[in-house]
């Protein structure tokens, strides 16, 4: 773990964790019909949006998609904020506008969409601007294994190749688009090896390890920073929960869950953690109950923030701004 | 007749029944194999047809809709589904340029017989990327029949007429009808067990009434139902159209009730601007214009992308509440 | 103010001009740089700006129209040339769910000054798949701004004004104004050199008149003068309605004409269906009822694929003797 | 040149020579206003055209471009039929309503379109549809080395491998989309590497050299029909004239083009066949005698074809068949 400091290393411990326990929050609470709506969880993949989200800057872009809870957490989102726009209300992110799909932060430049394949050509946009402007800033898209069949995948790809954009391309392989399993839809066993159609690294990583992930997007930031063009990384994972909360999951085997249980990324990056010696099971205790809080006070902040007037809805069609 | 399906299996069922008559139809989409698609209108058909007939593709829309057009110009039937309409716009070329349109450019020399099923509406929270109806976009592009059914009957009936259709229909099917656990509302009624053949192009009287027509569709019909019954207390008897389909569009039922009616709510759950609403308005406005006792009114989504909050997304969506206060405020007016 | 340019050069104009004034405007398209614009809008702005604000895309459509999204809301003013409306189909996802919504769905807090220029039109045998309309479509979603200039002075003032627009504005060129050798008609008229800014909202009266009135845009405002020419010698006053911009749309300016006159008709060069015709007529039926002293009249594309042949491309296409003779059964029709 | 017989490469020059010729002819006439609309023609490009199309079966489907007269030539359209079609004529392919870019011929399972890229998914049915019915038939989708960036040629051909579909893809690399240079639109060299994302073979051929394609095409083709799946050949070739007729060309150079018109694929096939020693100049002057005629009196029906009736422009939006 190279070059990470012990502070580092718990921020991303925290952030981890962060996202399980928020979601499994969220989870209970969407059980109960408090959230409309559908709500997709990230749990177990956890590695990839915090060894991705943790080393960049609040003006480097992030793009994400339906499944965007961990990446916007991991951005450093307010969580009070979020949580609120999850709720629907009117401190929410969005005013309750958008919702769990459509999480926008332009304070630390994150969005996410509904459209499967569609942060790839918007990632490619904030870096055409970071690049026009003449900053080092990079753009992440991130997108699933169901994605990547996706004709945006080609298009973006071969746009930020052709044009040397600072655009860093995440495959969440969580080798399942609803319940359609990778191979089913996936005609190359790796990603990875689709960059290779575009002249760009395509590196294929262990998504359940979050330095293996850190690691191999460290590189792809600073050669985007350096102008040196995209990177392609596919992160293997495994989605632990179904494609939605409510999903029957009749498509997967009970082995292969408890397979991919055993290589839970928090586990093993707490085992990992705790191997090292200065890092002590009462300092993650005491992150574990930070976060518990943080939690809470979140939920709190949502349950007690108002609901947007109803007539709220026809406001922000438009923005003022321009000629009249 | 006292058997009682919900939408979803009069889909499925329909599916079913098209797939055993004629080995030339099959089905492919996201999640329609095991999963049974997402709306549960697949349930059945996998175990069934099993992988060869009732196909999961990759996220592909272009590819795989494309691709039913490419077989069904090679005398296939392929029913081909896209998940949510709200996405047709991955894919929209190859609905509209090509599988609309080559019948028409080959002089009527290929025929392009698939049935493109989508769920379409909201109401459930799913905000701005997944609760649309958009159905007037495709009834403005010509070349595709667009059949839009409200009951578990219609819906049957219809969508074994759109299979056996030489030409491109798409089935639009409202996601609050089909009954699912994790979806409000959701309708059952009594379905035929074999097979029935509605006309698609015919519009449906769903209440006779005669101070004022509703024109509606799909789950709007619903809701205007439900306003009917609250409106007949206070003496006001509206007469209930059920487009059924909007390309054909059956303009003959729709004057007649207004002439008889004098009266036009049109009620539409796609945007106001520019669609279904506009469309119904202007054809009386052209042929009916003298019957009228009142001016035309619409009720539809105003023009803003669908919020997710609930007291914003109930304030956008028609309802049986606002429907009978439209209706109030018409029987007002002169 | 004698100075006269074709359409396309006025675009070109506001294009360099705006480039000259905020070093975040740029251009990409396909085929904008050295070729200049297929239709020539873009003729000089390579040699001017360079390749590194007039880019030349690859033909991906949905990667640098949503690029121009990303870029935007990055707070560049990205103007993005889609060639011909026609090909919306393969972009249309990044243009009308995300272009369109992000502003909504953030609840204001993301701005998205994108222009997207697009060619439209037919009426030079480019048959069904390079000769459409289409700005009903974009029309119909909300959160585009959709402009549609018809002649080089408007063009300008609003293609300047849609630049220093924070919201997307779809920018709707007809190939047939543009003045191209290898096109039949073209508009050439009096264009200031310096800027100005046209409001975008604002309808425009191109002729005044008492006895009708013809409400349309783009190339078809040309047809309908042609026409009110025709018919001033039948003793027949046509006021004509331009509306520059459908969203948003002037509905004061159609309402005020249409109590005047009395008698309107709608000429559209977009399919009659579900489309602009039938929200101006609607807007009409809802808002001015009483007014009118004859049935509303629609003159548009029939619902069918633009033909390749010429006497049938004739026939499907609004021209001024189509509308002269509307507009006379529109006299004679009470 | 392998297992040709004479008679199939006198066949293959007749064809070569006939898609030239007639071509020269339609521009002339485009060019004096005869026809409307825009006009691609495919002057340099006949050896693609004819090394693939020569050995299909007329029950193999053509899915072809903008550029598609040499494809549909090569295919085996009747000429009367597809030149009454360029001129509007009631007589033509299409009734008048296709034109150019337009051309449908069903008895020859040949289609066309102008939306760059969407001949790959139309084909993917077709070969969809050969698989479903277990024919051994194939589908060859045509498509540029500009719709090469299209997100069609990701999603066809990831479907195509992933079913493993008869369908082979042609790219005809004319090393341009309309002013575009493809280093300027392609952030790879050969489109051919592309295939390695779907692990399919992929084979970079001289386009202008007739017996290469047909070569590498035959091999294609047979391990289709094998139910081997797709095969993707990117033919190397060069657009002699404009992007259309009337296209000032400013972006080409003299020399480039030069240089090209000296590879001419018709002289290079004319010189390899009097080469052989069986074929004599005769025998080729008599074809090109043929060819003449043939397109003369293809020009000669079409114009005395009558124009469609008007009013038939309101006909074919739909056919009959169903339910009543
Ligand atoms: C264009 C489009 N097609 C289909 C869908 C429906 N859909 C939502 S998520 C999903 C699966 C996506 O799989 P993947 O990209 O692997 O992401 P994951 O859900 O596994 O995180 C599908 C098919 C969609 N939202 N957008
Ligand atoms: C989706 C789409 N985008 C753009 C165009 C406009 N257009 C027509 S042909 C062409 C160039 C195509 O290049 P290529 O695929 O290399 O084929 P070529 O013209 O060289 O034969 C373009 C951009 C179109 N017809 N369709
Ligand atoms: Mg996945
Ligand atoms: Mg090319």
């Amino acid at each position: 773990m190279a070059d990470l400091s012990k502070e580092q290393l718990l921020k991303m411990y925290k952030k981890m964790v962060l996202i399980r326990k928020f979601e499994d929050r969220i989870g209970e609470i969407y059980g109960k019909g408090a959230i409309p709506g559908e709500m997709h969880l990230s749990t177990g993949q956890e590695a990839v949006n915090v060894g991705v989200c943790i080393q960049l800057r609040p003006t480097d872009t992030v793009a994400a998609t339906h499944r965007a809870h961990g990446a916007l957490i991991a951005k450093g989102v307010n969580l009070n904020k979020m949580t609120a726009e999850l709720f629907g209300r009117e401190a929410g992110l969005c005013k309750g506008k958008g919702g769990h799909m459509h999480l926008f932060d332009p304070s630390i430049k994150f969005s996410c969409s509904g459209i499967v394949g569609a942060s790839m050509p918007l990632a490619a946009g904030a870096a055409l601007a970071a690049k026009r402007k003449g900053t080092d800033d990079v753009a992440v898209a991130f997108f699933g294994d169901g994605a990547a069949n996706q004709g945006t995948f080609h298009e973006s790809m071969n746009l930020a190749a052709l044009w040397k954009l600072p655009e860093i391309f995440i495959c969440e392989d969580n080798q399942f688009g609803i319940s359609v399993r990778k191979e089913a839809s996936t005609s190359v066993i790796s990603n990875a090896d689709r960059a290779a159609s575009y002249g760009i690294p395509g590196v294929q990583v262990d998504g359940n390890d979050v330095i293996a992930v850190y690691e191999a997007v460290k590189a792809a930031i600073e050669r985007a920073r350096g102008g040196g063009g995209p990177t392609l990384i596919e992160c293997k994972t495994y989605r632990i929960k179904g494609h939605f909360e409510g999903d029957p999951e009749v498509y997967k085997t009970k082995e292969e869950q408890e397979e991919w249980l055993k290589k839970d990324p928090i586990k093993r990056f707490t085992d990992m953690l705790l191997s090292r010696g200065d890092i002590t099971q009462g300092e993650l205790n005491d992150l574990d109950r930070d976060v518990k809080n943080e939690i809470e006070e979140a939920i709190k902040f949502a349950e007690e923030s108002p609901w947007p007037k109803a007539e709220e809805a026809l406001e922000d069609v438009f923005v003022n701004g321009g000629v009249d | 007749m006292t058997r009682e399906l919900t939408f979803a299996q009069a889909i499925s069922e329909a599916q079913a029944q098209a797939m055993e008559d004629d080995e030339k139809v099959f089905l492919m989409g996201e999640d329609v194999g095991v999963y049974g698609g997402i709306f549960g209108t697949d349930v059945g058909l996998y175990e069934k047809f099993g992988p060869e007939r009732v196909i999961d593709t990759p996220i592909s829309e272009s590819a795989f809709i494309g691709a039913a057009t490419g077989a069904a110009i090679d005398g296939l039937r392929p029913i081909v589904e896209l998940m949510f309409v709200d996405f047709f716009g991955v894919a929209m070329d190859q609905i509209y340029n090509h599988m609309a349109k080559n019948t028409y450019m080959s002089g009527g020399n290929v025929h392009v017989p698939v049935v493109l099923r989508t769920a379409m509406g909201g109401g459930y929270g799913d905000a701005a990327q997944h609760s649309q109806i958009l159905y007037s976009i495709f009834a403005h592009v010509p070349g595709l029949k667009v059949v839009v059914p409200s009951t578990p009957y219609d819906a049957k009936g219809l969508l074994l007429s759109a299979v056996k259709d030489d030409n491109p229909v798409m089935f639009f099917e409202h996601k609050l009808l089909c009954g699912l656990d994790w979806l409000p509302f959701g309708v059952k009624g009594p379905v035929p067990e074999e097979r029935y053949y509605l006309p698609i192009g015919k519009a449906d009287i769903k209440r006779e009434g005669k101070d004022v027509t509703i024109v509606t569709a799909s789950l709007m019909v619903h809701r205007s139902l439900d306003a009917a019954k609250i409106l007949e207390k206070e003496g006001i008897s509206a007469e209930i159209v059920d487009l059924r389909s909007l390309v054909p569009l059956d303009k003959e039922t729709i004057l007649n009730s207004v002439k008889k009616t004098k009266r036009l709510l049109i009620v539409d759950e796609d945007y106001l601007s520019y669609g279904m609403s506009g469309e119904i308005a202007a054809i009386v406005a052209e042929n009916a214009l003298y019957y009228l006792d009142a001016p035309i009114k619409r009720l539809a989504l105003p023009d803003v992308p669908i919020p997710f909050s609930k007291p914003m997304e109930d304030y956008v969506l028609p309802n049986s509440q606002k429907i009978a206060q439209a209706v109030r405020e018409l029987m007002k007016s002169e």
